[in-house]
Formats: C-alpha cells, structure tokens, sequence
C-alpha cells in the first residue's frame, strides 16, 4: 500500500496519542489548521483541545512548557514550525532540557519530543529553510533524529516518546510528499544508522533530504561500474559510528552528503570519525557534498544550485576514483 | 656526471634490494660515506660510495630489486653544476646520519629533475596493504585520484610480483637462510667448475704462539686479551703481502694483484649458512686493533649488517673451523680470490725436534690456491712463511 | 498556629538565611565556594514569607539566586553546603554548584540560571498538573529583570490563556544586576505589566515578612480555588553586591543603608519583642541553632567526597538500567 | 645477588651470544659446549658479556675449569664474595 511521508507522520501522532492518555501536542497551527504540514490534520477533532494544543507564536515559551510539562508527567510532543524558529525556542532545548538531567546530578529526566521541518527546497527563501540539525546534534543531553524514510517517518515518533530523554525529530519539508510502499507501519528504533543499499566501492553517508538523492546518484553511478553503500544515519546524536566504520573498512572510500553549510558541519564530523577510525582503510580521501555558504535564496534555480544535487555527489564519488572505478 | 652502481659485494651476488637511502639529492657525498643499505642474500650491507661529489639523482628506489651494476643513483662530481631546479622546501631534510658539513642557512637552489614535489601519493589503506604483502608502492604507478597508488594497484603489484619477483620485503630467517644456501651453491658450483684448485698441508707448531698469547693475555683485562685467531689471521695477512700471487683476483683470464691486503674471514652463522667478509689491511694493523675487528666483524655478520666493502674486499680468505674439532680444512676458494688458507684443531703431537721427543701443540694448516694464479712451489714457500712468522708471535704484535 | 510559634518560625527562616549566606560568602573567600554566587542577604521576608504558604507537593520553581528557597522548601543545609562545594553528597551530586541547586523529592525543580528560564518550566508543570487533575501549585520565582525577557510574557500570557495554576512571585530588588528597573523598564510598576495579561496581581513590602506570608497565602489560596495563576510582586531589596565579584558602581551606599534600616530581621525581631510574641532569650536560641545547623553543614561539605572523575558523562542522558 | 640471579644474569648473557637456544633446555651440571654451539670468539664474547654485566674478569688460565653452567655460576658467585 503506497503510504506517504505526511502521513506516516500523522499516523504515528494518531497512534501515539491512542496509545498513551500523557501523550499531547503542542506547537502553532497543530489544532484547528491541522499543522503547517498537515501532520496533524483530524487529530483535534479525534482528541481534543487539551491534547492537541495551538499555540501562541511564543517558540521559547511553548517549547519551555513542554519541558516542564514533561517534567511534571506528561509525554509533550511539541511542533516548531521550522528550524529557522525553533531559535527562538533555543534556550530552552539547550540550557534546560539538555541540561537539567545533569545539573541536577541526575534527579530529572526530560522526557519530551520537539518535531520540526527542516531543509530546503520549496522556494522558501532564508528564513523558512536552512537545515540546522547539526547545532542540535552539537548538544549533548538531548537525541537528535532525522526519519528519510516513510518507515522512520512513523516508526521513530514511538521510541521517541518512550524515551526519558529529550529527543528531537528533524523532517526534511521535501519528504512530506514522498511516499513508499509500506506493508504495516510498525516502530523502528532511534539508535542506529542504517544501510538502505549494500555496494562495496564506496560509502555515501546521508540523513533526511539527502538521502533520496544519494541513493539516485548510487543508481546512477552503478551504470559506470561503481558499487555504493548508502548509509542513512537515522540518528544524528548519539552517533552511530559503528555502521560507519564497517562500511568504509569495506569500501575503503566515503562521500558524506549533508544539507548543511560545509563550514563547521555535520558532514566534518562524519569526516573526522572516519579518519579517527578507519584512516588506515581510506584508498581515497573523503570527501563531501554540502550546501553553497549562502543563505537559501528564494529563486528556484539559485536555490538548486545552493543545494546538495544528485550530479554532485556523482561527481564527487567519481573524483575519489582515478582511472579505473 | 657520476654513476652509483649496485656493488658486487661478492661472486654470488647476482642482485641487491635498496633497503634505505641514507642520502638525498643535494646531499654532499664524501669518499668512504655510506649512503645506502641493501639486502643481500646474506645481510643488509652498507653500501659505501667510493666517489665524492653530490646526490643528484637517487635512480632507484627504496624497495626495489637491481642487478649487480645497475646505476643506483648519480653524482655530480665537485665542480661539476647540478641541474637547476627550486628545491623544495617543505619537506624538512632527512637528518644526516654525520654532521651536514653545508651551512646551516638555505640550501642551494639545486636538485635533479626527477624528484617529485610532493611525497608518493599512496592512499592509507594502500600503504598498509603494501606493507603486508610486502609491496613497495613506491615502485608502482597509481590509478587513483591525482595518480596516487591505491589498493587495487598494490593488490596487482603483489600479484605480478609473486610470479616475476622474488618477495621485497627482508626476508625471514628461514627465508634468509634458503636464500643463502642458494648463493653459496652457486658461488661454491663456480669455484669448483672453474678455479683448478690446488691443496698444500703443513704442520705448524703453535707452542711459541701459544705461550706467547698466554703470557700475554694474563696481563690484561678480558677485553684486552686476544685468541689464536686473531694471530693467525696476522701471520695470513703478513704473508700473504709478501707473496702477492695469492693475494687478489683472477678476472678477464688474468691475475690482478691486490693493493691492500683484505682478509676475509669464514664467519659461520647461527641457524647455517656462512659469510666470509673483509678485515681490512691486515698486515697494518696491531694485533689488539685485529682483535677488535674480528669480534665486531662477527658480532656484525651474524647479526646481519655487514659493509659492502666488507662483502666485496677480500682479497684472500681465512677458515678456522679449529673449533669445531676438525684437525684439517681443505677449503674452497672464493671467487674471484685466488687462495684460501685454513686451519684445524690445534692438537697435542709427539714430535722429534732437535734430536729430541717432545709433546708439542701444532695445528694443520693448509692452502688452497688456484693453479692459474700460482703454483705449487711458491704455494709451499707461502705455507712456510706463515708458520715462520707464526714461531715469532711478538713479531706480530705491532 | 499560634502567633508566637508562627512568629518563632519566620524568624528563625530568614535567620538561617541570612547567616548561611553570610558564612557562604565567608567560605567563597576562603576559596571553599567557587563560580558564581548569588546571595540573598536583605529579601529573606520573601522567601521566608511566602514558602511557607505552600504545601508539601506544591511545586517550586527558582532563579540562581535560590539558597533560601532550597533551604526553606526543605532541602538540607548539609546537602546544600555539600553542592556549592562541589561535593557528589551534594543536592546535584557537585554537578549544579551554587546556581543549580535541585531535588526532585521535594519538588523543587532547581534554580535556574537563565534569566527568566524558569518561567515557561513552571507553566509547563502546572500544564501537567491541570491536565492530570493534580490540585497543586507551583510558585515561580523570578526576579525584575526576568520581566524584560520575552518568556515572562509568553509564560504569563500561555498561563492565563490556558488557565494553569502558576504562582507568578517576582523578587523585584530594583536591580537586574547592575541596572536599576527605571533604566529597563517602560512601565516599572510590574503588577500593571502582569495585570495586562489578565493575570490577578498584588505588590507587597517585602520586606516585611508577615506581610509577603499574608500575600503568598492569598495567591495560594486564589491559585488552588480557581486552578488560574495569580502574579505577586515583592518590593524587595538585596543589601549584598549582585554576586561575589561586584564592586556596585550602580549604586550609592546611602541607598543601601537606607534600606538596611528596613532589614526584614531587624524589623521582625523589634516587632516580635514589643508585641511579645518572641522574647530575647528566643532570639537567642534561634541564633544559636542557626550557628549550629551551618556548623553542621560545613562539616558536612568538608567532610564531603569528590565524585571519581571517570564517572563524568554519567547523567547526560538517562541510564539504560534506569529506563 | 641470590643464586637464581645471578644464574639468570649469566643465561642472559649466554643467550645473548646464542639466541637460538631455549633457556629451560640448559642443564645445569652438562657440558656446556655440548649444548651450546659456541666457537673461541663466542666463548671470549660470552666470557666479556659475564665481565660487563657482573664485573667477574676470568683469567685465560681459569677457562679450563668452566665446563657447565654450574662451573660459570659458581666462579662468579665465588669472585663476587672476594673482593678485588
């Protein structure tokens, strides 16, 4: 049965919520608009105004009460329309939810969820696009997730929920509208990287958005010859160095796909670990494709090209072999 | 222009591997200096050049297996310009194993051509790969990115190699001593197909030596005392100056005397096998400085660093295989060497000597010379002169 | 209670205060005491005054200016000494120090050392209670400055909007940090800034320390009977630098002993003896048993031990074992 | 230095100048020469390694007593209890 992305997402909201009475939402437009995505459209009228809650435009505050509330027994999922905003809720995320577990020496846990859009590609200019999950995954005392997959786009929500520790889910806006043939949509983990197509010549390593275009430029490439392994990272924090490793002791090779800007990014940390772990087992440097530095512009081709695209990570893979692939 | 030729360090000796290159381009390069090692079927000698001037070319690299004769690398006599070219300055220069005699501000701007700008490209895993299936990647071309070497190139070089090579790597004990027994087989098969030897005996009597060495050595500390050897090894060489048909070479069907003379020395290694490297000079040197020499010499060949110079010197060879309870040795000369003297076990004899019966130590000595060098006679009169020098030890000392 | 134990009670509170502050500057001195440190020397009455109109599983939420309210929430003065030295027999295990002083038993959810942080935290748990019909409590504690932030308002407004019972208790001591409320502020009456929200508020001395427990016991009261916040400013006043390195260029002295003739102690204890509720040999023994508790916890905190160092990144995230 | 050191020491050196034997297939009380391949520059080289490393100088004239290990013990243990 073909099944979307959006609603993968909402199912999982649906289900959380008829699984668990302490399960509510909150964020700008969950309620009567039925969420900026449409993620949560219906499940007002199923649940109620206590659960599914609309917000003030107050990103700080709301994400703050969500901490509190989850403090305090409830299991909070709280929407923040976009990363971009999700800065004003930063504070909260980073000096408290991150945070209080362990300047309390322990005595609390966080059990909360903070859902939001990320990512590029929907002509959204430079306040409504930018793909800033490597910040949070910067942090420690909080899990950071990126479901690419339909299958993730449900299955992670209910791990997530269970966990006591913070956690926050990263949806790329352009997966929305992907959809995949899913038998059952069942709960997945979040602690693992997964290898969503096998190859032995080189390892792409993407997350989120990026991840459909790594595995059309794996087809594209098994054309000339070259065999990818494409790893979804799944979870940005805590790294799943392990999957990493083994694939690029096996491939010798890596190409780290990452819709953030290059400088200080998520893909140099893959880098880095790459090199700590498997220097010895590099035929190639490694190499990576992320975005143009410039804030994402509105125009749809200056957007693309801002963008990480399937030829570049062709031509970056191509690039880590000489004459012969 | 100079040419750095792989040295014969003895008749067996077809080929060498560089094992390291102890200069680098732009290096001065002094008579006598080592400037390179290479692994031999019998040890890594130091290669000394014999020529000054300065590197300009290192033309084989590290790794890779050449033939006796092959240029290693090229001089450029003193006076004599190198090639221009902006050395370059980010690699910090290997230390020198001496002092560099070259000021210590920037070098001049010289070095040869064929040095690339930056170190072989060779992608990690290559490197190890190589490694461990004893590849020299500097000696494969690379197909990688920017043309460095990556595995699938060190994995095709490992696989011609095992068919058209000989492993690159030292070899192992075992792998050495196989190696060995090859080369002596080959130099031994020469010597006898093609050296028409010739076996003298005399009997030496060794009291005088003996007492002498005795009286000698209980005034001094153990690492002052001398063994027979080193005094037999002395009369050799002392003869051997003064009756020069026996000491040099036979080559293009002629002889050629020998200006010093080297002896070397049958070295027998633990595990089998056997090395006959040079003492230089011998007939200079004291008996304490001989000494000296012989046990380092041992001490260096059965730990497998030899000199070339060692290797390829000997202009006649001493066994002593007295130790091992043999009375007498009829040897095999070493080609291209032309005579070969040899001593047994020292043994208590019941001889007539001035009309008189006396238990007297004597030892068997014996030459075994080429007849195209010498003759019998002059064989003899060269036995003879050992065993005199040998009942005037103090004549030895100095 | 009788007003004499009432009145023994209040005194005594803002007694151990005022003189585990004053030994907790002595041992910042000494080293003993690192970072920063915040104290609460002159606003005891507020503490003291309204801490006391809570229930044992109302909910507390403070600032990093928050020893008195740990103190008086219940949180041993051992286990609070231990922490500022950074000792794991500490309230945070050595983790918190003196600005994140915490305990979970006593629901007491830390003092809070963004200003204004606490605020949301705060909504959040009475958003908790509402909906899982817990009829508790939870006073916020924050002082003037955190009323410049945007989370005092989104707080306020969400709380009213939502209807939650917050306790709203704003330490107005004039100065966030070294700037006076006139140099911050529009409107310096803060109960009109709380009032726009449509929150119910009421301004007390607090210095007077009958006074705020009256207030406090009033927006209890209203919070609980109408499950809605309720906004209480204490006119307050800190006779101490804003912490330990401060040298108070912001303020003349003169201003600081005018306000120190209104130190809630003193005016409590000459209260209590002319009314007779306290005689002079109980404020004698108050004393005393102050001295002897903070005795008591410095030996403690000495006698403390260092977590291992190899145990640092536990508590990051939760403990499997612990799930 | 006890006795089991000092064996020690003197095996050390022996087996400096002879790698190739194993240490526990030394017997004590055996010819060493039976056991050992050791030429006159290996017994001089043995000999100055028990100088160095024990400070024990054999005269020429004693070599003929050192047969076993024992005998090369013994000696040294017996000219380490006599000062110079």
């Amino acid at each position: 049965m073909k099944t979307s992305y959006r609603t993968a997402v909402h199912d999982a909201l649906r289900d959380a919520f008829r699984d668990d009475p302490r399960v509510v939402l909150m964020g700008e437009d969950v309620g009567r608009y039925g969420g900026t995505y449409a993620a949560s459209k219906g499940l007002l009228a199923e649940f109620g105004p206590e659960r599914v809650r609309d917000t003030p435009l107050s990103e700080l505050g709301f994400v703050g009460i969500g901490i509190g509330a989850a403090l305090n027994g409830l299991r909070p999922i709280v929407e923040v329309m976009t990363v971009n905003f999700s800065l004003l809720a930063l504070d909260q995320i980073v000096n408290t939810a991150a945070a209080l577990r362990h300047m309390s020496g322990g005595q609390f846990s966080v059990p909360l969820v903070v859902r939001m859009a990320t990512g590029a590609g929907r002509q959204l200019a430079a306040q409504h696009s930018h793909s800033l999950e490597p910040w949070y995954a910067h942090i420690p005392g909080i899990k950071v997730v990126a479901p690419a997959t339909v299958e993730d786009a449900y299955g992670m929500l209910g791990p997530a929920l269970a966990d006591p520790d913070p956690v926050v889910i990263f949806e790329h806006v352009q997966l929305y509208n992907t959809s995949a043939d899913v038998e059952a949509l069942t709960p997945t983990d979040i602690s693992r990287a997964a290898v969503r197509r096998s190859g032995t010549d080189v390892t792409l390593v993407a997350y989120g958005g990026s991840l459909g275009k790594a595995l059309d430029a794996a087809n594209e490439l098994s054309l000339a010859g070259i065999d990818c392994e494409v790893i979804d990272l799944r979870v940005l924090r805590p790294l799943d160095d392990d999957t990493i490793l083994e694939s690029v002791r096996k491939t010798h090779r890596a190409v780290v796909i990452d819709e953030a800007w290059r400088t200080g990014s998520f893909a140099a940390e893959i880098m880095a670990r790459v090199m700590e772990g498997a220097f010895y087992d590099l035929d190639a440097p490694v190499a990576r494709v992320c975005s143009a530095e410039v804030p994402i512009p509105y125009a749809k081709h200056l957007e693309q090209a801002a963008l990480p695209q399937t030829e570049a990570i062709v031509t970056a893979v191509q690039g880590l072999f000489g004459e012969q692939p | 222009m100079i040419e750095f030729k792989m040295p014969a360090l003895g008749a067996d000796m077809d080929e060498g591997t560089l094992d390291e290159w102890l200069v680098k381009p732009g290096d001065k390069v002094t008579r006598g200096q080592i400037v390179a090692v290479v692994e031999t079927t019998k040890a890594a000698v130091e290669i000394e050049c014999w020529q000054e001037g300065t590197v300009s070319e290192l033309i084989v690299p590290v790794g890779e297996t050449v033939q006796v004769g092959t240029v290693l690398a090229t001089l450029a006599a003193s006076g004599e310009p190198a090639e221009e070219q902006p050395r370059r300055r980010s690699r910090p220069a290997r230390p020198a194993k001496k002092p560099a005699s070259a000021p210590s501000g920037p070098r001049a701007t010289r070095t040869p051509p064929a040095v690339p700008q930056h170190r072989r490209w060779v992608s990690p895993a290559a490197r190890r790969l190589a490694q461990s299936l004893g590849v020299n990647v500097d000696t494969i071309s690379g197909t990688g990115p920017q043309g460095s070497v990556i595995i699938s190139d060190v994995e095709q070089a490992a696989d011609s190699k095992t068919t058209l090579t000989k492993p690159r790597t030292k070899p192992a004990a075992s792998d050495r001593a196989a190696q060995m027994r090859k080369s002596i087989a080959a130099a031994m098969g020469r010597s006898k197909r093609e050296i028409p030897h010739y076996y003298l005996v005399d009997e030496i009597i060794l009291d005088a030596a003996l007492s002498w060495l005795i009286a000698r050595n209980a005034q001094r500390s153990i690492d002052e005392r001398v063994l027979p050897a080193a005094l037999l090894l002395k009369a050799v060489g002392v003869a051997a100056q003064r009756f020069g048909e026996f000491n040099g070479f036979w080559r293009d069907d002629g002889f050629q005397p020998a200006s010093g003379v080297h002896v070397g020395v049958g070295i027998s290694l633990r595990g089998g096998g056997l090395v006959a490297p040079a003492i230089h000079d011998v007939p200079e040197k004291k008996l304490g400085e001989l000494m000296d020499d012989l046990s380092d010499l041992v001490a260096r060949a059965r730990s497998f660093s030899l000199r070339s110079s060692e290797m390829s010197d000997p202009t006649i060879t001493v066994t002593n295989l007295g130790d091992q309870g043999v009375e007498a040795v009829f040897g095999i000369i070493y080609p291209p060497q032309v005579a070969l003297v040899g001593f047994g076990r020292p043994t208590q004899q019941v001889r007539a000597i001035d009309g008189g019966i006396r238990i007297v130590s004597a030892v068997q000595a014996t030459l075994a010379a080429d007849h195209r060098a010498s003759d019998g006679h002059r064989g003899a009169l060269f036995l003879s002169a050992i065993n005199e020098l040998l009942q005037e030890p103090d004549l030895l000392e100095k | 209670m009788t007003d004499t134990k009432l009145a023994h009670e209040l005194l005594s509170d803002m007694v151990r205060v005022r003189r585990m502050e004053e030994k907790c500057a002595e041992l910042y001195s000494a080293a003993k005491i690192r970072g920063f440190l915040h104290l609460y020397v002159g606003e005891e009455a507020v503490a003291a005054g309204s801490l006391r109109a809570l229930a044992d599983d109302d909910a507390v939420v403070a600032t990093y200016r928050e020893h008195a309210h740990a103190l008086l929430r219940g949180i041993p003065m051992t286990s609070i000494m231990a922490e500022m030295f950074g000792k794991q027999e500490g309230c945070s295990r050595g983790r918190g120090g003196s600005m994140h002083l915490f305990d979970a038993s006593r629901r007491f959810y830390g003092g809070n050392a963004i200003v204004a942080g606490g605020l949301p935290l705060a909504v959040g748990i009475a958003l908790a209670d509402a909906m899982l019909q817990q009829k508790r409590v939870t006073a916020c504690y924050f002082g003037d400055g955190a009323v410049a932030e945007g989370a005092f308002h989104e707080s306020l407004n969400m709380a009213v909007l939502w209807n939650l019972p917050v306790l709203f208790c704003c330490e107005n001591n004039l100065y966030a940090m070294g700037t006076a409320l006139d140099r911050a502020q529009s409107q310096t009456d803060l109960t009109a800034k709380a009032a726009s929200y449509r929150v119910p508020t009421m301004a007390v001395d607090g210095m007077d320390v009958e006074a705020c427990h009256t207030a406090a016991q009033q927006g209890v009261d209203h919070v609980r009977d109408t499950g809605g916040p309720f906004f209480i400013e204490f006119r307050t006043y800190r006779f101490r630098a804003h912490s330990m390195f401060d040298p108070e260029l912001y303020r003349d002295k003169a201003e600081v002993e005018q306000w120190r003739e209104r130190d809630p102690i003193q005016l409590f204890t000459e209260q209590c003896l002319l009314d007779r509720r306290l005689s002079e040999a109980d404020v004698r023994d108050i004393e005393t048993s102050a001295a002897a508790e903070i005795d008591a916890a410095v030996a403690f905190a000495e006698a403390g031990t260092w977590e291992d160092a190899a145990d640092l990144e536990r508590d990051v995230l939760t403990p499997a074992s612990a799930r | 230095m006890t006795h089991e050191d000092t064996r020690s020491a003197v095996m050390s050196v022996l087996t400096t100048i002879a790698p190739e034997i194993e240490p526990d297939d030394i017997a004590d009380d055996a010819l060493l020469r039976d056991q050992v391949d050791l030429d006159s520059m290996d017994w001089l080289n043995f000999l100055r390694g028990i100088h160095k490393r024990l400070h024990v100088d054999i005269p020429e004239a004693d070599y003929a007593s050192l047969r076993t290990l024992a005998d090369v013990v013994g000696y040294v243990e017996k000219s380490a209890s006599t000062p110079d």
